[in-house]
């Protein structure tokens, strides 16, 4: 598919991983998500990092405003973004400085030449140009005049200067484009859209400007070979590229459907799960509610407040703003009102590293409420994985009438991978049932249970079933206040028995890898695909070892102990300093090996499968 | 229940629960509890379709002694979970119950928001000036200078005046009652429920066990024409037990005098709860006991606007009419896809 | 002491558990408070437990409305307030029904034969009369009419009928007074003080009232038995009895001398927690600062500003307040600025049962915060311990520039036993340090450390070292907001190394028994007093068990370990369902054995007892 | 620093911290930190003796800027903070730095709480109707049907006032200025360095990522002096390109009358800031461009007051005076004690 005939030799690889990075303003995401885009509709599988700076817009050209978008593209199944980087787009010199170190020996570095100017070059603490001197030896270096060229090139559009240099992304598109032997139509649609109608003068910049770098590609010399990476033979099936967050919104949305629900969210703004609220609220015709709460302890509340009117109910966040829901959570237990708490984890503690990825809050949110307070809480792996997490998530909560913790981190939130669009109708319903009217005069009991130990979910407007909830100790069955001590003792064991005994409603425990073995590696969230990838290595190298991914963090799977008894260690790569391993030894008494990393950034394949040389 | 099936006639006692009632003897609470419950049944609304939701405090326990539905939540947290509810219910009437602590300090921030919102609730603020449930520590309503368990020395905190608070706050209607003056409160209460947006009323409550007289001067017999005032829409502002004194304007000063003598109803100031901009109600807000002024009682303020509860809804109606009822399997496939084979 | 010379038998016991109960109008708090405080005033050792009914009033002759406080005393030392009692004093029906299943067979009851109207025992449910059928035979039934005695009694007084009948708390109180052989000149004082100005017509009702009871019981035949219970060998010193939220708002007020501080309390009221706020406002006098802030975040966050502006800084709350504040601990955590965290716990879950007891909140404690947030966790073991651990926690607050959390819970907090009034110069001084001007022009480097890994604690007012405090991650030592990976994670493992570091000067775990055996007890918090009471029982028994009463939570003592491998098996009773139990477990990988109760009260010695018999 | 030391006579510059600014390029925020920074020098505080608390968002950042003592805090918490900070060490001049979503969504009832409480204080509110650093979600102030991030529709949250909010609140000083009014914002930040007791200023800023132009009608050279005016204590309220047009009151209602043709500078509303009644405060606050109305700049109030802080410290010195200074000796013996040998 690509725009003309290739006059270069193609080298044949299997996989490659790009980033694009330069400053806030220089569209890198854009660049990012496009050649994600054409890379999956090629048929690649494709995984991807978008690496946002610090909040705030730094001043243009510093390494503070530097952003980043890395892409892992590849004729196999992957599961990490990648590790290292095959070639690299700097658009600037603060670019350049703080994403170097990434690219492996050998690699191919494309640089704005324009950029590099005295003060871009101070800015990034640059004693001398690094194009001119030789410290870029070790690379593939294309110094490449974008500006100029991106300049000459939509000249005759009628844009200002500033305008025609916005069009330089699309430049470095259009080489890298090139470079991968990618078609170029994808974006020129995108263009289209985007701004067609509305912009014709920028829809044909950027159409030149990507048109541009492609040529440049074809012409210049220097840039000698091309590369293909074949499509993948991914299962069959209708793909789409998915972020986690959308992923996310989605699986809320389908789980509302498949149970007849209103989707009510009470969320407020915070980095990374704003996205949530975002693509809600653009769905309102999915009979959608999205409310945008004064504060956290409001989205909580409010989502009390929807729980009990009847309604699906959804409050997301981060890590400091579940920290003010800790109270609301409470009430939502006693209440025994189904509905999820998404927490979108962040580098904490406190506002910590706002825009980076961590996995530090899954200690808060077993054990983030005062009393006896028991929580399901299950977590996503991928950024696919949280559409199936949302709608299990949803189908716990309204079968056993509680709340769900369902955790998610900006690394999966904000990344994106080929989604097999599932077929609605085979998507299975969640049933929902309320009591209907009573008029027999009989108190209702509404803390009268089933075999799974559910309390029944009667909804205001339903003659006869009149009643109250509240935060003070239940009876049980009648759920009247009650002050009596045993009925206290018996309602706080009987909250903990419900939620233990969802483990007999979940499937167990999956292993990847032979039965028993000289090591288990034990992940949840994020680390999957580093983990993954790291064992079929190792596997592949010989090595005893196998994976479970947790998607269960409370219950967890009833055969997991059993499974623990067939591995001589059990290694547990997590990023926070050891969260998860805390909980399997108390839960099991087992010892565990804790692989753990707070810098806010996701492992690379490296740094498990190093550890699992050492240990197996 | 079908447009035509009548309501069955419910008497007030229909709405009692079968809780045991736990306010001390003598309670203020007992009188308002009395009024709602006298209320309710002239409502024309079913009672599965009314929801009472409270914080904590010992006026947040009303829901258990109401027979419809309700919650009683957490600390200052009521006006949030009712707009979850009244959000996703429109179709119900709601009523929150509140203190002076509980909506005040702690809740501060919810029942602001809630009422700039317009939000479809009745919220019915029992203001004690004290806490009550937790044994009598000073509240954001209670004098400068009053002494109670956690201020010995005497409170030192400017107080808030909630009326003042809730203008400030673009209420589109605010009230005030009090609990003995039960013909006033039921009929101030049956108001605010007709009232669409956020109705806001404070109720004088005594806490006989821990701010006993507080409000004595406006309950008082002997006193309370004198001290306070009754208002009424298009009517100027007269009180004395013999309806002698009135309000007058002077500049946006407000004054007490004396009819006759040549002053005449006319020059005295006029109610006018409809009024778009909120001054006048807010100026009224202002006139207190300790400054020599009756204090307002009635409706304040009562102006239509739209409710949040109804635009969240009518987006949704809106959505659904220009774009369709949501279908999945499009949105899935909205933007670039592909097929493996 | 006696105000008369004994005409009956008089019987020497070594100890008798005593309890008043009756409406919450009947001034059953008053009578407890008294018996106490005369029997230690008679050097006696004593323990207590007031019982309080639910938060609201009740209407009068309701079982909701029953009060309750009980009294053990001794010629030995005691560590709780008994398990079952050997006199009861029931005012009313619902008293008598609530409260006679604790009396043991054979023991004394008296009541107030003229509430035993129709109305009183419909009210208590029941269908006949209690003190004429036989369903109190087991029991030695002294029924008096104490409503008719006291109104005879106080009849010249000039009171209204209402004001007589609030005079029986004190006729029962001669009674019983009289039936133990102690003094009535405690509260002959204590009348005179409370009222004897103010209102002498109730003081001297309520004198003839007490006097009147006294004499009933010389007078009466059938109270034929007077009971002595002899002083017990207590240390040498200056007692006095205490409450625990009483002893730790002393021990705040003492250690900010001892430290030459401010002393800074930000509180929302909740029970049982406000009675710290409500005795600290007593004593601005102390230089002390109390602020009733709007909720319990203000709270939290006001204890933040008061930290940063020098001052020794205290927050004081219970389990749904603790709740809204781990957002703010997160910030304290990440400021490193000294503070003490109060949590007197009550049973949860949400608003669960407020005046009940429970230690359910210590996972809450250790992990309710977002990110890795550590802290140091301290508890109290008994009313008087309150105020030693709030000096430990101002010393490593301060020591350690760190929040400290320190856990008491109901039981403690309204118990009080005899506690020997410390020499107020051996306590030892608490130094602070504050890094003075500097006009080197330098910048300062908050984020400095010493061999502690404590940062300065520079404060504002001081020439040149202005710097700014936040939330986002700091720069090792310069402080300044840092998004570096490796100094997010160098900085994440430093937190937790400083607050792990506490364990080095903190005093070796105490054990009380053979250092080695078949049983170690493990206990924190409240039940301490029944652990200590069961395992010397066990041990008198021939058991070959041991105590450990922890308190430091985190960082544990370092020789636990080392005890732990000591002992075959180790119990941990807790009143929650294992809390401690699952730290134990992750931290030392060592299986334990958990005795849970969630009932809103106290654990009993027998049942701890019963639990050991059965495991050694 | 004794008394007698002069103090060193500070520039500008020398209230700049060594971190760089990063705000975007363009953002109202930078003239407020210049206004800011020219402002210190002139107060007669030593820069060890100010404090600025802020925060989360965008114009949280500021006390990084500024070389004195700071903290960064949690977001809506800053008044709690400064609270804390101010009751322990009321010899500090203590600013607070907040935006529409800090101050008013999530720290609302904080905002609420010191102000009526009067700290002295001088809070700082950044309005630029949107959240900033959370790229672009509609706040507390913005308008109706405001379209952002997480409104696709139109906001359906009826706005609050800041200005009206505070005065419902009891505030003692309220001023606003607009970012780019440099020299009406600096006078502004100094007549609220002198009030004692809380200053709350609002102050139109410009996010010129997410909300461009919000307050263009107010910043633009051509409107600005017809869309806005200047309040000055004791003087009518004139405005206009010519200053030919007026506030005039018509009972309680504010009209815009021209000057001339009969009507003259007497018969306008005369401002006074110093009003004890917040009437005339709330009124103005009520002015709104969308009514037709110019929206006032200045000071709206600044009254006298007893301080929190100052009370609270004079509670101490006065237990003081009368019980002496706290000997624990005393307090462990007070009551019943027995001594065992
Ligand atoms: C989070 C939290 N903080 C504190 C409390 C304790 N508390 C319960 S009610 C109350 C104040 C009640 O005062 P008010 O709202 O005036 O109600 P009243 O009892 O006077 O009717 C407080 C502080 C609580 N239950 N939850
Ligand atoms: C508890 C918590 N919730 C949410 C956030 C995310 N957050 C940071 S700033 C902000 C809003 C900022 O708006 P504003 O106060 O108007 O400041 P601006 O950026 O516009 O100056 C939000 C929602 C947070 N940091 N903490
Ligand atoms: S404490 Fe006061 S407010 Fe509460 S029930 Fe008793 S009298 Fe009423
Ligand atoms: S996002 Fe807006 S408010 Fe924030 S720095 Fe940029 S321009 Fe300023
Ligand atoms: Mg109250
Ligand atoms: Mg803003």
């Amino acid at each position: 598919m690509a725009t003309s005939t290739p006059t270069k030799p193609i080298t044949s690889i299997e996989e490659a991983t790009i980033r694009f990075c330069g400053d806030s303003g220089d569209g890198m995401q854009l660049a990012g998500t496009q050649f994600t885009n054409t890379s999956a509709l090629l048929g690649n599988d494709v995984a991807t990092f978008p690496d946002f700076p610090a909040e705030i817009r730094a001043p243009r050209g510093t390494k503070a405003g530097v952003s980043g978008f890395q892409i892992h593209f590849s004729s196999h199944e992957i599961f990490t973004p990648g590790d290292t980087v095959d070639a690299l787009v700097a658009m600037n010199p603060a670019a350049l400085t703080t994403n170097v170190t990434d690219l492996r020996d050998g690699g191919i570095l494309i640089v704005n030449k324009n950029a590099f100017d005295k003060k871009g070059m101070e800015q990034a603490g640059y004693a001398s140009n690094p194009l001119e001197d030789d410290s870029l030896a070790k690379y593939k270096l294309h110094s490449v005049e974008m500006t100029k060229i991106t300049r000459l090139a939509v000249e005759d559009c009628g844009l200002t200067q500033k305008e025609a240099d916005r069009c330089r992304n699309f430049f470095a598109m259009g080489l890298v484009f090139w470079l991968y032997d990618r078609s170029l139509d994808p974006t020129l649609r995108f263009i289209e859209k985007k701004f067609g109608a509305k912009f014709p003068a920028v829809a044909q910049a950027n159409t030149k400007a990507l048109k541009a770098g492609y040529h440049y590609g074809e012409t210049v010399e220097a840039i000698n070979t091309q590369y293909q990476v074949a499509p993948a033979k991914l299962p069959p099936g209708q793909y789409r590229n998915i972020m986690g967050n959308i992923a996310l919104a989605w699986g809320l949305l389908t789980a509302a459907q498949k149970s007849n629900k209103q989707l009510f969210l009470g969320a407020y703004p915070i980095t990374p799960a704003s996205d949530v609220l975002h693509e809600l609220s653009k769905h309102k015709h999915f009979d959608v509610l999205t409310f945008q709460a004064e504060d956290e302890i409001a989205a909580m509340t409010s989502t009390i407040g929807a729980a009990f009117a009847g309604a699906m109910s959804v409050t997301a966040s981060s890590g400091p703003g579940i920290a003010l829901k800790g109270e609301g959570l409470g009430l939502a237990v006693i209440t025994e009102l189904p509905m999820v708490v998404v927490n979108v984890q962040r580098g904490g503690p406190s506002t910590g590293l706002p825009t980076k990825t961590e996995q530090s809050d899954l200690l808060q949110a077993m054990y983030g409420r005062n009393g006896e307070c028991p929580m399901p809480v299950i977590a996503a792996s991928s950024p696919g994985d949280c559409f199936d997490v949302a709608l299990e998530a949803w189908r716990l909560a309204v079968r056993y009438m509680t709340p769900v913790m369902l955790l998610t981190d900006g690394y999966i939130a904000n990344g994106s991978e080929p989604w097999r669009i599932p077929e609605v109708a085979d998507i299975p319903k969640i049933p929902v049932e309320h009591p209907g009217p009573s008029s027999n005069g009989d108190a209702f009991q509404p803390y009268e249970r089933d075999e799974r130990l559910s309390r029944p979910w009667a909804i205001p407007g339903t003659t006869g079933l009149e009643h109250r909830l509240g935060g003070l100790e239940k009876q049980d069955v009648s759920g009247n206040v009650c002050y009596d001590p045993d009925n206290h003792d018996h309602m706080c064991r009987l909250r903990a028995e419900k939620v233990a005994r969802i483990a007999n409603d979940i499937p167990p425990q999956e292993l990847d890898g032979p039965d028993s073995g000289d090591l288990l590696v034990l992940s949840w969230g994020g680390p999957y695909g580093a983990c993954a990838t790291a064992v079929h290595r190792a596997q592949a190298d010989g090595k005893n070892v196998s994976h479970c991914q947790l998607r269960y963090l409370n219950p967890f799977p009833k055969n997991l102990a059993e499974i623990f008894t067939r591995f001589d260690k059990v290694l547990i790569p997590e990023l926070n300093l050891g969260q998860l391993s805390r909980i399997i030894r108390a839960e099991f008494k087992i010892d565990t090996i804790s692989l753990n990393k707070v810098t806010g950034k996701p492992f690379s394949v490296a740094e498990i499968l190093e550890k699992i040389e050492e240990l197996a | 229940m079908s447009i035509d099936t009548p309501l069955p006639v419910l008497k007030p006692a229909d709405f009692a629960s079968d809780q045991d009632v736990r306010w001390c003897p003598g309670c203020g609470d007992y009188s308002i509890l009395a009024q709602m419950k006298k209320v309710m049944p002239t409502l024309g609304v079913p009672r599965e379709n009314i929801v009472f939701i409270s914080g904590i405090g010992c006026s947040s326990r009303f829901p258990y002694y109401m027979n419809t539905y309700g919650m009683h939540s957490i600390h200052g947290r009521a006006p949030a979970v009712a707009t979850g509810l009244k959000t996703c219910r429109p179709d119900l009437m709601v009523w929150v119950i509140t203190g002076d602590g509980d909506g005040l300090s702690i809740g501060g921030n919810h029942l602001m928001h809630c009422i700039r919102r317009n939000m479809d609730l009745n919220i019915v603020l029992f203001n004690n000036r004290i806490y009550g449930l937790t044994k009598g520590q000073y509240s954001p309503t209670s004098p400068l200078g009053k002494v109670t368990k956690s201020t010995p020395m005497g409170a030192i905190d400017n107080p808030l005046h909630p009326l003042s608070l809730a203008i400030g706050c673009e209420a589109t209607f605010v009230a005030r009652s009090i609990d003995t003056n039960v013909k006033h409160l039921a009929s101030t209460l049956k108001r605010a429920s007709e009232h669409h947006g956020t109705s806001f009323i404070e109720v004088y409550q005594n806490c006989n066990i821990f701010n006993d007289g507080a409000w004595a001067y406006a309950k008082d017999r002997e006193t309370k024409l004198d001290t306070t005032i009754e208002l009424e829409h298009g009517k100027p502002l007269i009180f004395g037990k013999n309806r002698d004194k009135g309000i007058r304007l002077n500049g946006l000063e407000p004054e007490v005098v004396e009819l006759g003598k040549g002053i005449t109803e006319d020059d005295l100031l006029f109610h006018n709860e409809k009024s778009p901009e909120p001054s006048l109600a807010y100026l009224l807000s202002r006139m207190r006991f300790e400054d020599g002024f009756p204090e307002p009682i009635g409706v304040f303020r009562s102006v239509d606007a739209p409710r949040y509860d109804e635009m969240i809804n009518d987006q949704v109606k809106q959505a659904t009419k220009e774009k369709g009822k949501g279908d999945l399997e499009a949105l899935f496939n909205t933007g670039e896809t592909w097929t493996v084979k």
